[in-house]
């Protein structure tokens, strides 16, 4: 189990051959990767081009915060592991900002404990973007779709 | 009491981070809001719509109902935007 | 978009970093991976413990029931690209065996295409288990989860 | 016509693979079945339960209905363990 707030880039490969070395009791990983794009908001075509974001954080809160969303993960499901990887600072398009993982003897749980690891730390994690564009710097406004994915999980 | 302000709220106060000294019977965080509200033009826009503003004290999430005492770190910031 | 049949291991961060590379449009990846487990059946302690593996395959079949299924992913959910990876031949406990990967602009895509792809797989693609344990070996059963779990999705 | 036989219908029939010539009027899976049940009693009790053996037609699944011609490839496996 593992918890990390960092600014530099981390290697996705490296972190999911560590999950799962010398274990013969995980039948499943399942991992998330989340990427900067390069628009704003949903919709390729209606949003602005982003030149890169700034993911500003409360040092200390999110640690904490994501620290609790993990044991909770571990609390619903039957885990071997669990991994959140989450990067602050400025990033450019296609840059890596998240990493969740869970392993477990059955995929079910490992699909399920990693979705929901993604959807309350979107709701949950102290985190709040500010993207760069040609028409200035604009703050990412949460998404209701977000709200509704973490609701899911109570 | 230290008060940290973040995202846009950091932009409107102008402060990242302060320290104050809410009046005596200053309990909640709305007690504190309301206090927090006149110390300057920035603050107050700050807190002009709350239902778009979200406090942490000492970190854990809270609500306007939420005790505070000397001592205690609140945090005011929009919902969150991460992963 | 791949879909291989190979004896070989593979390389998941390898194929990781090849899935993003360069794209800007993509929002998320989401990547499962299935290894060995080293007991029968669901329960570790009711099964036989296992020595190792070997899944048997209808070469050319499984090829084209694996490019079936992504085809079908693609059409379900908007993907930036999609990627099928599966062994035969002889495996050992903690050794990979399949991997399953979806990308696109948003999460609940990747999610669900790559949950898809795994289910319908389980239940398509021909490949057979057969365990060796101490105590001979026995050809894996289908099982009704796995059933039931592709069914969600027709 | 091609037959192939896997996991454990291989190893009941013994055989991976063969060329069978079915009878004149033999137009079905269903058809083709019968007459391979009575090549040896291996194949015999490969059939025995239909229920779970799973048939493919020139590698697309298929049922105990689907037409078969010379020339088609014809396999029977359990329900499949895959992933």
């Amino acid at each position: 189990m593992a918890v990390r707030v960092q600014r530099e880039d981390f290697d996705p490969g490296a972190e999911l051959a560590g999950f799962s070395s010398g274990k013969t009791s995980v039948g499943g990983i399942c991992l998330f990767v989340g990427l900067v794009r390069d628009y704003m908001g949903h919709d390729p075509r209606a949003g602005a081009e982003v030149h890169a974001m700034t993911l500003e954080h409360y040092p200390g809160m999110t640690e904490r915060q994501l620290e609790a969303i993990e044991a909770e993960a571990r609390a619903r499901w039957p885990l071997e592991d669990a991994l959140v990887i989450h990067r602050h600072g400025r990033l450019e398009p296609g840059e890596r900002i998240v990493l969740v993982a869970a392993s477990s003897a059955h995929r079910d749980a490992a699909f399920e404990a990693c979705r929901f690891l993604i959807d309350w730390l979107k709701t949950k994690a102290p985190f709040w973007k500010v993207e760069h564009t040609q028409d200035g710097d604009a703050w990412v406004d949460a998404r209701e779709s977000d709200e509704a994915a973490a609701k899911r999980w109570e | 009491m230290k008060v940290l302000y973040f995202a846009w709220l950091k932009a409107r106060t102008g402060i990242g981070e302060e320290m104050v000294e809410p009046p005596p019977g200053t309990d909640t965080v709305g007690g504190l809001v309301e206090f927090l509200k006149t110390r300057s033009p920035g603050h107050a826009a700050a807190f002009e719509t709350l239902s778009v503003v979200r406090v942490a004290v000492n970190q854990d999430y809270a609500g306007l109902d939420t005790p505070v005492r000397p001592g205690d770190e609140v945090a005011f910031f929009p919902p969150v935007t991460g992963g």
